[in-house]
């Protein structure tokens, strides 16, 4: 099979020959598995974060309180990688951990917080004290952030939207404008287009070929694969073509916009994947606590980050028992019928 | 008195809620108190989560506005930008709740920072979706403890524009909402019942007063002619939250 | 039944009784059964044009290329709505049936044709020569329609997009007009909201109080439904509430904009509805010969609209074997878990 | 000579896509272009259909761009917003195919209507989405069949740019692609390879000269210097056509 991947006048040759020997559907699926032989995008976290996160580069890993990538994190956190800027519109323990560890130079966001728990404390050292360095901010509202991955995905000069007039925000970023109403009185903010460097988005499952689908909360994955400039996508499983192909709208992000497929079950812990898992809630009250000192949370990150080699060694040091008891329970959607139409 | 401050917050916002048809939700106590009010009075009220769930049926009580219990057993779940441009801002949303570390006599709140942009000495969460929530729903309750740092003059930071400085600032600015209609608080509540649309002190909780409430207000404050003296928890709101709601009194 | 819907008093005290003598899920279920009885939206079409369609309206029937609403346009035509603005992409035989019969009065639209066949002659004979009378148009592209029913569904005052610069369309349609970037030179385009008076949509099916799932080909269905002031939805089948709450992901029209739905089996005939019903291309093919002709034309809607009653006296007149020759075949979706989290 | 003029512009639309990634296509011609270049060629083109459609595996020929067996084995289907805002917008269509009724010199088509706009003489289908595929694809070619009423001086409506006025036209006016390539006629191919991106006639099919298609362009045409003749289809292409994607003929 590597011989034939290298190959490509080769295979073009077997083509021909096939051509007028097989009928029609075998044909096809001759191309079709040459294709996805080719198409094959699947590569490990190291791999991912060696080749699409550089030093400087502005990086969304995002996820609307689920499917967030911690595994990408915790990899970027390893790997050493400075002066960041992270986009995120809900910035969470995982970028409250990238601070910690001095990757971030800037912060793009809509809201600071400890979903459910409280205060994101590194990133309040950050700052207010200027501690492990200072972090810039440019901030904006949700639906502001959502703005910006939309025009960034649709290669609009700004998004317009109904709010920022009145408040404090335009004079925090001055990058929140207005323009006017051409069908009528008045202007209307609006904010620029966003095109991360690359963006890591966790999913439940993919073909290898990177066609993603998602379902429970979709968050504003799909904007974002389309805003950014590299797509690594993570996936608690790869399933066969096939699988995708009979229900094409649960897919959600398409191979066209995806660079890499990255493998690791229960990447997003300790958030949660629809039907896969649950949130580890013990695993944010303890970030809650341990983060409020600079020591515990540089010992939080030995442990959990440091001294564990990747998300398999993270997995086994989580036990077992522990994962185990995040478990989704069994509510199956029902299935629908699509129709051959042969 | 059989009940916590956190409980008489819950049942004031659950009250004002009667009759209503499509709430966007927060966790916490504004959460305990639409399903209150679901439970109690209004069963057809609608919850519309910013995570973009809505029509749902939890079978736990929810840690966040994103836990997977709200998408299981739900009519429907959309995208964040769904949520904001279509079902925000396209003005379907009737009441909803907020939140904030500061408050001004006309409603505005600050959930940005203390001190000064550039140097916070707190920097607090920011807007999340409160900004265009207080801007584009069509009325909203205010849920916050009272405490005179809180109740402010001068806001550190305008995130989510109440009545803005009075009168009809909103209308000028061409908001689609109302604007905050009620400020719920375990000691009193306020609502904005005038042509200046200024914070007025309208009920107190058991053994407060007038002066007490004056005392942790940091402006002069408007007290209506008629102060009543809040009704606590009936039964019924007493037993859907500790049996039902909030079982382990997370929230108590 | 009807008594409890008729008396909410009531209802509110059975609850209260209720309350405090059954448990937490059964309590719930209770509360359900009643909010379900109270919501039913299910009328009949003839219910639906008499209380949603005036003289006058806008109407937007959508549906790109498929899930087409004709049992919705043949009840209108029957019931002899005039003076309609018709809103819709592509008016396709739908519109140019309505225009034939006289309803409209404008049309708003990106793309006039019978597809995959040819002319819409009825439109064209309007256009053209004025009968049975002048139609005024205003006409976008695809993308400036689909702009128009976001605006419209987002309570944005104007929708940006990279389009019609250059072109001729502006001079046309004096609604297209253009914005400033703010953030760098030039202009964009921008086209203004629109907001229908009433939206008929068809769909596989929903519930009764009209959250409704389609899979298959989505087109601006979702956007209309949220612009539209009113919105009947038509369905193949209704479905528990069950079904629907199993596979939220799937629901694209939330009951929230929903006003009425109507449940029409093969209603989108002769367009397909995805794995219910395939396309009858005869019938396409058949209009686009009888339609050159002005008197074909009206022999043909007196035959197949006015000299049946309503869609069940049309299905009879296809006949079973027509009907079942569009059968779909079947091609299951694999059904996901979406977890139980109790 | 066993092909008709229709096979002869499938096939050299075919050809033009070689090396091709994304192609927008629409039905009839395009269509069996771009899938006779898929299996003649290049089998990583992916299709992109205007109807929400990626990754489409058809099994039968579509008789329209939202034909059901697009969707039915299909890698994603999504909504028309998302096609035209994220996926053409969005600059992801390497090349599309495009018709017209008329054409000039630069490449410009009008797809509206013949006479004036308050009086249309015929009434055509419009743009579509053929306005903002002409701007935003990286490239496009032109199918359409040669005649003088379609080769014109002047547009009677511009719908869908190609050069405008020739040069750097489209570029001062910030479009994101680079307008149309190659037109594609049953008697001969033009392109627009030169500093003014005037049309020019560059191959003529068998039994064509230069004056043949002089006679049907409305406008003086440039040709190029080492005129081609066309090359009709190859065993390979024909089999392809006639056997897997048109065994009816519909297109012949």
């Amino acid at each position: 099979m590597k011989f034939i991947k290298s190959c490509p006048q080769f295979i073009e040759k077997v083509l021909n020959v096939l051509k007028f020997t097989i009928k029609k559907y075998v044909y096809m699926e001759a191309i079709q598995d040459i294709m996805a032989t080719n198409n094959n995008k699947i590569i490990t976290m190291k791999e991912a974060v060696e080749q699409y996160v550089h030093d400087g580069d502005s990086v969304a890993i995002e996820g609307f309180t689920a499917f967030i990538s911690f595994a990408a994190a915790h990899e970027i956190i390893r790997q050493k990688r400075q002066e960041l800027t992270l986009i995120r519109m809900t910035p969470d323990l995982i970028y409250d951990q990238m601070v910690a560890a001095g990757c971030a130079k800037k912060m793009v966001f809509s809201y600071l917080g400890n979903p459910g728990v409280g205060s994101l404390y590194a990133i309040r050292r950050a700052v207010e004290k200027g501690i492990p360095k200072p972090l810039e901010v440019e901030e904006y509202s949700h639906f502001g952030m959502v703005g910006r991955y939309i025009a960034g995905g649709s290669k609009l000069p700004f998004f317009p939207l109904q709010s920022y007039k009145g408040t404090d925000l335009p004079k925090a970023n001055p990058l929140i404008k207005t323009v006017k109403n051409p069908y009528g009185d008045g202007e209307i903010a609006v904010v620029p287009p966003i095109n991360p460097d690359v963006a890591f988005l966790h999913a439940q499952r993919a073909d290898a070929q990177g066609n993603v689908q998602i379902w429970g909360l979709l968050g504003m994955q799909k904007e974002v694969a389309f805003a950014s400039k590299k797509v690594v996508v993570i996936v608690e499983e790869i399933v066969d073509e096939e699988i995708i192909r009979r229900d094409p709208n649960r897919t959600l992000i398409p191979s066209i916009v995806v660079d890499a497929v990255v493998v690791e079950p229960y990447g997003a812990h300790p958030s949660y994947v629809q039907g896969y898992y649950d949130r580890d809630n013990a695993f944010y009250l303890d970030w809650g606590k341990r983060s409020r000192d600079l020591e515990a949370t540089e010992a939080w990150l030995d442990e959990w980050v440091y001294s564990v080699a990747d998300r398999k060694a993270y997995l086994a040091k989580l036990g077992k028992e522990r994962i185990d008891s995040l478990d989704a329970g069994e509510m199956m959607a029902e299935a629908v019928n699509y129709g051959r139409y042969e | 008195m059989d009940y916590t401050p956190s409980e008489l917050m819950i049942v004031n916002a659950s009250r004002a809620l009667r009759g209503s048809r499509v709430v966007f939700v927060g966790v916490g106590l504004p959460n305990i108190a639409c399903n209150l009010a679901r439970r109690d009075h209004t069963p057809s009220i609608e919850l519309v989560y910013e995570s973009g769930v809505f029509g749902a049926q939890p079978a736990r009580l929810p840690l966040s506005i994103g836990d997977p219990t709200l998408v299981s057993r739900a009519s429907s779940v959309t995208s964040i930008s769904d949520l904001f441009m279509l079902y925000l801002q396209g003005g379907l949303v009737d009441v909803a709740l907020l939140g904030g570390a500061q408050i001004d006599k006309y409603g505005n709140l600050n959930s940005t920072l203390i001190g000064d942009y550039a140097h916070p000495k707190i920097r607090l969460p920011g807007s999340g979706g409160a900004c265009e929530i207080a801007i584009n729903a069509k009325r909203f309750l205010v849920i916050m403890r009272l405490k005179r740092r809180a109740f402010v003059e001068n806001l550190d930071f305008l995130t989510s524009p109440g009545h803005l400085d009075g009168g009809n600032a909103r209308e000028k600015m061409g908001y689609p909402g109302a604007g905050p209609q009620l400020v719920i608080t375990d000691r009193a509540l306020f609502n904005f019942d005038n042509d200046d649309h200024e914070m007025t002190l309208i009920e107190v909780a058991a053994g407060e007063t007038a002066d007490s409430i004056r005392a942790d207000v940091s402006w002069p404050l408007r007290v209506a002619d008629h102060l009543k003296v809040m009704e606590g928890p009936t039964a019924v709101e007493s037993a859907i939250i500790r049996e039902q709601l909030d079982p382990d009194g997370l929230y108590r």
